[in-house]
């Protein structure tokens, strides 16, 4: 297990390597760099600003600027970013425990929602409420999530006034009580809800199909010709065997959770690395891009590790020597 | 006059692990075996799954790269042939398949698979292709309408005829046959087998037949070689395996063949009572340190037996 | 006993089970849904590139100041927008603009996909392990980030571009699929069969394999079709989507991100997003027949 | 245009839409937290100081609790209602600050001399990497040479007691009295900070302090700030307990302000049709120091020699530029467009310098008839019939024009430019097809891309009005390229010792404004109103002196403890 | 011959296809006694695992119709619910499926899915049940219980799995076992070994089994009583002994024809014609399989077969038999070709 680890922790390099080169290229790609728009202030001096980016290292080839940067990346420093003046490291840590809350909240909830709608819909298929569950998917697969959670804002948030309509946190509570949590809980209420019920949609469709087929396997007519009741031929035999193939992709819903993230954080105004990340595209901050788009890669292949090791244990005929 | 003559043939397919999945070991499908097959007759190569059997019969197709020693066609050894001159023996040795279901393309028309074959080696107007093609569903009992119709059309008895007349259309001296009964009923299964009697008549064609049924084998082979873990433990005529098994493994493959005669039933469990008990006694006599089988050792004329 | 065959007709009475379009043809009779899919899909298909070839895209997007927000009247069915633009001619465009962007995509990634998952699938060994590679390393990828990354870098942000963009990340899943198809596939006897009678490697993924994967590849692109409408609308939203002078059904719903329009201005982004809908379900419906046709265990008896 | 008629102009362009200031005639109650919503769709960066901050939402969450130490009056010069009074010396050369002594750091130390040397010392040290070191800066005597390393001090810069300051110009500039940078830094706070280590310190992110009304209590980074009163406030203790400011999404303002979640925030032209319903805020604004413009390539910027080379004969002939200006409906597109909430613009000084604008010009108002016939005068005719004009040599005459996105209203206003050039005959695309996003498209405009012929911009002037930076010949600001004789020599004159003399300085730019209207390097498109909703329960709050909340914040009260909701 | 185990009655099965019912398995009637073995034995597609299933109630419900009656130790099955059923399947009657690897749950120790059976058919504590299930594991001649115990299906050979597959059925002693190709997927020396097994547990606990196959040597070797199916009827049923050695139906005695033998080296085999139509094209009025014996006149096959007595409890279907004979290459009948060669 540990040699397996290993071995997948090993591969990771060359894949984050080749990752960071060609996201270091794309930054470089990009029209402007992260001081262009200061000249929008027409005292600014020219000359200092190119002596600025001289100073910065902006001049010089690609390669010894990717050469400057990976070295320090290895050693866990990503630079300092230009528009926040600090090193990415801080600014990424301000907002990723909003995104890794957000995203574990949307998360838990997904498949909180998911796995008995997949259930009903597989066991009781072709019947209404398969029917019901099946309409909700495809509606669901339909409604793009940016809509549906402006939609969900202005009706809780604003119609009923039911849900904060912005932030993480009601910002005149002191850090640390009791009703910090529960503003916080309270903020991600709207944001958790709307991201949960669309992503909701195509784990328990798939769901659903698993156990459509599970459902005709040998092995589950084994089980009923030992007598086994059928509520116990669901949990014991046929239920576990379909939770498979998404035990097998949870790994790599951390890039769909990402992704999420981005338009629910520029959604509800929740600071996040989300909403970081699109702005930092606009306003050329390489450095932090290029961060995140490192590490969301690494959460995610971190993701899939822990995605194969769970389903090695889930699964007997995986074996991970 | 030897047709075929496989000296020491391995094939060993590689396991891989390790960080740069490198190969760690090997699965010895193959692990040395010879043989000889005489022009017009039928040799039967038996052994329970997974003996290594079909990989044998492939690696003489070149289906499958042997690891090790020589396969001399009509004295040119195919393993040193590079694909161009492959080409021209490809037509000499043909190939029929275990199931007739997955063998045949089910998206292809008979004729199309049929001619297939031809399309490969020669060009032939389609009028011309057209003839081939039924002389051969004639000769294995199809009618013409079958041309344009698709293998799920078909039975299984039928469908095992189409491969052997796409084996056959290129006029082959070898027919390798991977357990073409096996996965067809009995009733079905003699079609096949009284067809396999006629060609091989009517086209001079020597058999390497493939099967774990000994029924069958017994039926149509002259003789008999077994297969265990990827070696050959015994080999002669029909007689000498059936009668005189000199090997514990064969021995146990015969005992273990049931009895049509339900009055017998009795002396048969006894037999392999007997058997058994002497396996468990000195099997491992019969192999090596390793639990591999000795090389054969000739006990008379045609009976060779892998005994140290 | 030597007994003869003689002449088979009497035994030809073959299990005819149907093949290709009729199986096809008899699921969509059945499930009056898909049939009726079909036929809306058709025919919104025909007549949004049928109007836009009448429709001036240039007069379409053309500002009019005196008709900015207007409801929907006789001059213009639909309304307009906030640069007084006609909603209706814009949806017909914009449908089109959309569904060709989710066509093209879907056909590049799906050919991607097939030609690699062909490939890896056939020759495994090496190929597949390269290959697959590639696909984990894919697939490892933010590719929300990536593509808006990427938009930013194109100097030309034109449909083209966008579907290229698209497509370079979206053909992993298809190659996957195939390619497990293709392996499965590979290791028939036909295949071997095929090897046997001296047909070369091409000649066998071209003329056997592919045969045999392509009703999977026929419903995997009717599936991804449904998705990949309406795919710009989420880039558009976060301001990476296509320039408003290409209309599109992204474009259209994105404008509800504005309160006044989600609230007050329903003619300009509901229609759109019921095209999206109706696009997606009947292409869904569609997709689903044809994989109930394709698998015999889930056609409805 | 002469001082008193100028700032009636002001006054009307101002007040024809919307009061400058709220009137509220309910009574205060005590205290109570002012809400503030700092409309952005991304939270501020949270470099809170005014040396290092760059971004628009940190400055807005600075002015609740650091300004500077001298105030302005209403045309952005330099008065002596501030936290330090000043006195010119007369060469107009030297500026001697002489700070109150009841100014003090929120953390009790007093604000000193030594700390707005401090501030000059940091600006000026090469390793600072903020934009504060510009042209200004560098005319301070002996600042050059500190910023290159070769001196320890700014010979210019003398303190001269605790409490008193001198700064020393190389030249004197009347820029002095709008541009001197008087904020200083708590030296004594910050002294022990390395400078390259500044903004990235604690003591500027998590615990800044200023001398302003209000201090601050807690930040939740990216999303809110919270203040509390600052009953030391040299100008008396603010009436408000505190101010919360909070991070509110352009798409929700108005919603935000609706339900009363906030008190006040910037309206768009795209919400503005939603807020001017509600009726629980009232709509305040004032044109802003900006204005739109659509500028011609003349030209390139020739770095090695730092001068604009005007060597594009595309637009060389000035009845093409006056044309494509006359082609233009400004004043349709801010009806329109915006809602009212943008003006023609006339002129390339904005009338937020009531001084200098110069009333008088027209600008170019809509007249396509006029520039058909600028157009054909000037020999571009169509020869071949297409509707489109060629060049005087027959060939076709194709216009690339770039344009920035962001915003909902770029795209439609870019389509209707491009028609109503396209209605006098012109053929003007779009330069590739699309909007450009602010980053590439100031990367092409700044290096002079060949592609581009035409470009839509806008300038925010900052509150001095001496245009040089963006009009000299040697201005690599000056992105059109635009070199003129009459111009160099304006510009020179207009900062001049005697400019001090504002009636002369005022002529100067008047000739200037002329000058730039007849030439038309650029067509000044639109001014903007900039648009505050303030519920109906702020009073005091007023848009007339100075920027923002600065001099009266400390006066702002409330008149309920909740605010009020739309319903 | 003991007491009747299970009687199946005029039972039919019929499956929906294409929304119209096809029976599979057409009005079939069996007797089991304790202690013995009934073969069923017939082409592919003619229905065994139909009625195999049948049995039990395993086929699913909205799909299949089935009429008759199924009376194992005096109640009828197919009255009972599916809970009662329950009581039933594991505990009376066990069952051995053809394919162990896909029968048994690959995610499920060996050990866990035998307990299963004895959750929720005994009160037997925890280590009760694993002792039990040792017990088992030995019983079907697993060498090392302890160890297979813990193992997954997958890490067994196809013998170990289905030695497995019958310590679960036996697991509850049941009085019934129905074995559905038990040994078709396996090597002949290890079918020698399972049905060596099988006689032998069913000669400790005197269980009434019905063995399906489809190869009547496994027949000759283990069953008393033969019942030959085609077509979803039972067309030919008696004494194994009868059945082999005085086969009456041309469809028993061409089947025993095209086995080859050592008799019959380098001999043709007889072949049977044409193939069982599949159920929706299956003819349900005459002698089913008068289509494959196309030389025997019409006037010989009776319209509405029924099984005739022909020597005490051996039945045969339809009248045809009587004039049955094979054929010669010129068509010419062969009258009353030994079997045996
Ligand atoms: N492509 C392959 N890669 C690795 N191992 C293989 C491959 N093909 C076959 N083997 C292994 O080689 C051994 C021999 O297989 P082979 O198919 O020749 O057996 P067989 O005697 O034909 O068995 P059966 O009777 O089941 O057909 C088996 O252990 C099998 O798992
Ligand atoms: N669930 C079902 N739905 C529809 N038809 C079915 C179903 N199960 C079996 N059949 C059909 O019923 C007939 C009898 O099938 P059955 O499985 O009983 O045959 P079998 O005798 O067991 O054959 P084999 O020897 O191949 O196992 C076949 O024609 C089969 O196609
Ligand atoms: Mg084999
Ligand atoms: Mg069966």
């Amino acid at each position: 297990m540990l040699k397996f680890v290993i071995r997948r922790i090993l591969i990771m390099i060359p894949q984050l390597l080749i990752l960071s080169i060609l996201i270091f290229a794309l930054a470089k790609a990009m029209p402007g760099d992260a001081l262009t728009g200061r000249s929008i202030n027409p005292k600014a001096n020219p000359q200092e600003i190119e002596k600025i980016r001289e100073e910065m290292g902006l001049n010089d080839p690609a390669y010894v600027q990717y050469y400057h940067w990976i070295k320090n990346v290895a050693k866990g420093d990503f630079g300092v970013s230009y528009t926040h003046k600090i090193n990415v490291v801080d600014v990424i840590g301000d907002r990723i425990g909003n995104t890794v809350l957000l995203a574990l909240c949307v998360f838990l909830v997904t498949y909180l929602l998911a796995i008995p709608l997949g259930i009903i819909s597989g066991r009781y298929s072709d019947t209404w409420a398969d029917k019901l569950i099946t309409g909700y998917n495809y509606l669901g697969f339909a409604t793009p999530l940016f809509i549906f959670g402006i939609v969900m804002l202005f009706v809780f948030g604003f119609y009923f006034d039911l849900f904060p309509t912005g932030g993480s946190v009601d910002p005149q509570i002191a850090d640390g009580t009791f009703a910090y949590y529960v503003s916080k809980l309270d903020h991600l209420v709207l944001p958790t809800l709307s991201g949960a019920l669309i992503s909701t949609v195509g784990i328990s469709q798939y769901l659903r199909s698993e156990i459509i087929d599970t459902k005709v396997k040998d092995f589950v007519r084994t089980a009923r010709s030992k007598g086994v009741p059928e509520s116990k031929v669901y949990s014991r035999h046929i239920l576990r065997n379909s939770f498979l193939p998404i035990a097998a992709f949870l790994g790599y819903e951390i890039t769909g959770l990402i992704a999420g993230s981005v338009f629910l954080e520029s959604i509800f105004g929740y600071p996040g690395i989300g909403q970081l990340f699109v702005k930092s595209v606009m306003l050329r901050d390489f450095t932090v891009v290029n961060a995140l788009v490192l590490m969301t890669c690494l959460a995610t292949l971190f993701g899939t590790l822990i995605s194969d090791i769970i389903l090695s244990i889930v699964d007997p005929r995986i074996r991970i020597e | 006059m030897s047709l075929l003559k496989v000296d020491n043939l391995k094939v060993h397919y590689p396991i891989r692990g390790g960080i740069f999945r490198t190969v760690v070991d090997h699965v010895r499908a193959v692990d040395g075996i010879s043989f000889e097959l005489n022009e017009g007759e039928t040799y039967g190569l038996i052994g329970e799954s997974g003996s290594g059997k079909s990989t044998a019969g492939k690696a003489i197709l070149q289906l499958t790269q042997a690891t090790n020693g020589s396969i001399k066609f009509l004295d040119n050894d195919l393993i040193t042939l590079n694909k161009k001159q492959m080409r021209a023996f490809r037509q000499e040795i043909q190939m029929i398949f275990q199931d007739p279901y997955s063998s045949l393309n089910p998206k292809k028309r008979i004729i199309d698979l049929v001619a297939e074959p031809l399309r490969n080696y020669e060009t032939l107007t389609a009028e011309e292709e057209r003839e081939r093609v039924l002389y051969y569903l004639d000769k294995v009992g199809l009618s013409p309408e079958s041309l344009y119709k698709y293998p799920h059309e078909f039975s299984g008895g039928q469908r095992q005829r189409i491969g052997i007349a796409r084996a056959l259309t290129l006029q082959p001296k070898l027919i390798v046959a991977d357990e073409p009964v096996s996965a067809l009923d009995v009733s079905v299964q003699a079609q096949v087998l009284n067809f396999l009697q006629d060609l091989q008549e009517e086209f001079k064609l020597t058999y390497l037949f493939i099967g774990h049924d000994l029924g069958v084998i017994r039926h149509l082979c002259n003789r008999i070689g077994v297969m265990y873990r990827g070696r050959l433990v015994e080999e002669g005529t029909t007689e000498d395996i059936l009668n005189n098994p000199q090997h514990i493994y064969t021995k146990r493959l015969i005992a273990a063949i049931p009895d049509i005669r339900p009055e017998v039933r009795e002396e048969k469990i006894k037999e392999r009572q007997e058997v058994r008990k002497e396996y468990q006694q000195n099997a491992s006599s019969y192999f090596d340190e390793n639990g591999r089988p000795f090389d054969l050792k000739p006990i008379s004329d045609t009976h060779r037996v892998a005994l140290p | 006993m030597e007994l003869k065959i003689e002449n088979q007709t009497h035994i030809t009475e073959q299990r005819k089970s149907p093949s290709g379009f009729s199986v096809i043809w008899a699921e969509f009779r059945r499930d009056k849904l898909a049939l009726g899919s079909l036929i809306v899909l058709g025919l919104i298909i025909i007549s949004v590139y049928g109007t836009s070839l009448i429709l001036d895209q240039d007069q379409i997007v053309k500002v009019d100041f005196l008709s900015i927000y207007q409801p929907p009247s006789s001059t213009h069915w639909l309304g307009t927008d906030y640069g007084g633009r006609d909603i209706f001619g814009q949806l017909i465009i914009g449908t089109r603009n959309s569904f060709t962007i989710g066509f093209f995509i879907t056909i590049i990634t799906n050919l991607l996909g097939l030609a690699l998952g062909l490939i890896a699938g056939y020759f495994g060994g090496w190929v597949d392990s390269v290959v697959m590679r590639i696909i984990d390393f894919f697939l490892s990828l933010p590719t929300l980030m990536l593509i808006i990354v990427f938009v930013t870098v194109v100097p030309k942000f034109s449909i083209i571009n966008f579907v290229l963009i698209m497509s370079l990340f979206l053909w992993t899943g298809k190659a996957r699929l195939i390619r497990s198809k293709v392996l499965s596939e590979s290791e028939l006897d036909y295949v071997a069969a095929a090897k046997a009678i001296g047909t070369p490697n091409w000649k066998i993924i071209i003329s056997h394999v592919l045969p045999n994967v392509s009703s999977l590849i026929i419903v995997a692109f009717t599936l991804n079709l449904a998705g990949n409408i309406g795919i710009e609308s989420g880039l558009t939203f976060l301001g990476f989507g296509l320039p408003e002078s290409t209309p599109s059904l992204g474009t259209l719903v994105s404008y509800a991100t504005n309160p006044d329009v989600l609230q007050n201005k329903l003619w300009i982004w509901l229609p759109a997003s019921c095209m999206i809908l109706v696009l997606m379900l009947s292409i869904n419906f569609i997709g689903e027949a044809l994989k109930r046709a394709a698998d015999a265990r889930q056609r409805r008896g | 245009g002469g001082d008193t008629k100028t700032s009636t102009t002001t006054k009307q362009i101002d007040q024809a839409a919307f009061p400058i200031k709220v009137s509220n005639n309910k009574k205060s109650i005590s205290g109570g937290i002012l809400k503030y919503g700092l409309v952005s769709d991304t939270p501020f960066e949270g470099i809170l100081n005014t040396v290092f901050y760059e971004g628009d939402p940190d400055s807005q969450v600075l002015q609740f609790f650091d300004e500077a130490l001298l105030s302005t009056d209403e045309n952005y010069i330099y008065d002596q209602d501030g936290a330090a009074t000043y006195k010119l010396s007369d060469d107009k050369k030297t500026i001697t600050l002489k700070i109150r002594d009841n100014v003090n750091w929120t953390n009790g130390d007093p604000v000193t001399a030594e700390d707005l040397e401090y501030s000059y010392l940091v600006i000026g040290n090469p390793k600072y990497t903020g934009v504060r070191y510009d042209s200004q800066m560098s005319m301070i005597e002996g600042m050059e040479d500190y910023h290159n390393g070769k001196a320890k001090n700014i010979s210019g810069v003398k303190v001269i007691d605790p409490k008193t300051i001198s700064i020393t110009f190389k030249e004197a500039n009347p820029s002095v009295l709008t541009g001197l940078w008087t904020n200083p830094l708590p030296k004594k706070y910050l002294g022990n900070v390395p400078i390259d280590k500044l903004a990235s310190s604690d003591q500027i992110r998590k615990a800044p302090i200023g001398f302003g009304p209000f201090k601050i209590k807690k930040i939740t980074p990216g999303e809110a700030v919270e203040f509390e009163a600052n009953k030391d406030y040299w100008n008396g203790a603010p009436k408000l307990d505190g101010v919360l400011l909070k991070v509110v999404n352009p798409t929700i303002a108005t919603s935000s302000l609706a339900n009363g979640d906030i008190d006040i925030a910037s309206v768009s032209a795209d919400q503005y049709d939603q807020a001017k319903k509600l009726k629980n805020i009232s709509l305040i604004g004032k044109t802003e120091l900006a204005y739109s413009y659509i500028g011609f390539k003349l030209g390139h910027y020739d770095a090695k020699n730092g001068v604009n080379v005007m060597d594009n004969p595309k637009f060389q002939d000035k009845r093409v530029r006056q044309a494509m200006a006359y082609a233009l409906d400004n004043k349709s597109v801010g009806e329109k467009l915006y809602k009212g909430l943008r003006v023609p613009a006339t002129s390339v000084i904005p009338p937020s310098f009531p001084k200098y604008f110069d009333k008088a010009l027209k600008g170019y108002t809509h007249d396509p008839e006029k520039a058909k016939k600028l157009l054909d005068e000037a020999g571009y005719k169509d020869v071949t019939g297409d509707g489109l004009r060629e060049d005087p040599n027959g060939k076709p005459f194709k216009i690339n024009f770039a344009s920035m996105s962001g915003g909902d209203i770029a795209e439609p206003l870019a389509q209707f430019y491009l028609q109503s050039w396209k209605e006098v005959g012109l053929d003007v695309q779009l330069l590739d097809g699309r909007l450009h996003e602010f980053n590439s498209f100031y990367d092409m405009v700044e290096k002079d891309n060949p592609k581009i012929d035409i470009f839509a911009a806008a300038w925010g002037t900052g509150s001095d009005p001496d245009p040089s930076g963006i009009w000299a010949k040697n201005a690599p600001f000056n992105y059109v390229r635009w070199v003129n004789n009459d111009n160099d020599k304006l510009l020179k004159e207009g900062i001049s010792a005697k400019a001090f003399d504002e009636k002369y300085r005022q002529e100067v730019y008047d000739k200037w404004q002329e000058l730039v209207n007849d030439e038309v390097p650029v067509i000044p498109t639109l001014f903007r109103f900039g648009l505050d909703g303030v519920n109906k329960r702020v009073k005091g709050y007023d848009l007339t002196a100075g920027q923002g909340f600065q001099g009266h914040l400390q006066d702002i009260t409330v008149t309920s403890k909740e605010s009020e909701k739309n319903k | 011959m003991s007491k009747p185990l299970l009687e199946i009655e005029h039972l039919t099965t019929s499956f929906r296809i294409n929304n119209q019912y096809y029976p599979a398995v057409d009005d079939v009637s069996l007797t089991v006694h304790e202690n013995e073995v009934l073969a069923i034995v017939g082409e592919s597609g003619c229905g065994k695992s139909a009625l195999a299933l049948s049995i039990l109630g395993l086929h699913s419900n909205n799909r299949t119709k089935m009429n008759g009656s199924i009376s194992y130790k005096g109640t009828n099955l197919l009255t009972l619910n599916d809970s009662k059923l329950n009581k039933i399947r594991g505990k009376e009657i066990g069952m051995i499926f053809q394919e162990p690897l896909t029968a048994l749950n690959p995610l499920m120790t060996i050990g866990k899915q035998i307990e299963e059976n004895l959750d929720f058919h005994t009160d037997l504590s925890r280590s009760q049940k694993k002792e039990r299930a040792l017990e088992l594991l030995d019983q079907v001649g697993i060498p090392k219980p302890e160890v297979t115990y813990k193992q997954y299906p997958h890490e067994l050979s196809g013998g170990m799995r289905q030695r497995a597959m019958i310590s679960i059925a036996i697991a509850c002693n049941p009085s019934f076992i129905i074995a559905d190709e038990p040994t078709t997927a396996l090597d002949v020396t290890i079918q020698a070994q399972i049905l060596d097994l099988l006689k032998e547990i069913q000669k400790k606990t005197k269980l009434g089994i019905i063995l399906i196959t489809h190869d009547l040597s496994v027949v000759a070797e283990v069953a008393d009583r033969v019942a030959v199916m085609y077509a979803g009827q039972i067309i030919e049923t008696g004494s194994v002994e009868e059945i082999l050695n005085n086969p009456l139906h041309p469809y028993t005695r061409s089947l025993l024809n095209s086995i080859p033998t050592t008799h019959s080296k380098n001999q043709r085999l007889h072949i049977i014609e044409g193939t069982v139509p599949p159920l929706d094209k299956l003819p349900r009025t005459g002698c089913r399989f008068s289509h494959r014996i196309p030389w025997i006149q019409n006037y010989a096959h009776e319209n509405q077969p029924i099984l005739h007595e022909v020597t005490p409890n051996h039945y045969v279907r339809c009248s045809c038999y009587k004039h049955f004979h094979f054929k010669n290459e010129k068509g010419a009948p062969i009258i009353n070709v030994s079997i045996k060669g």
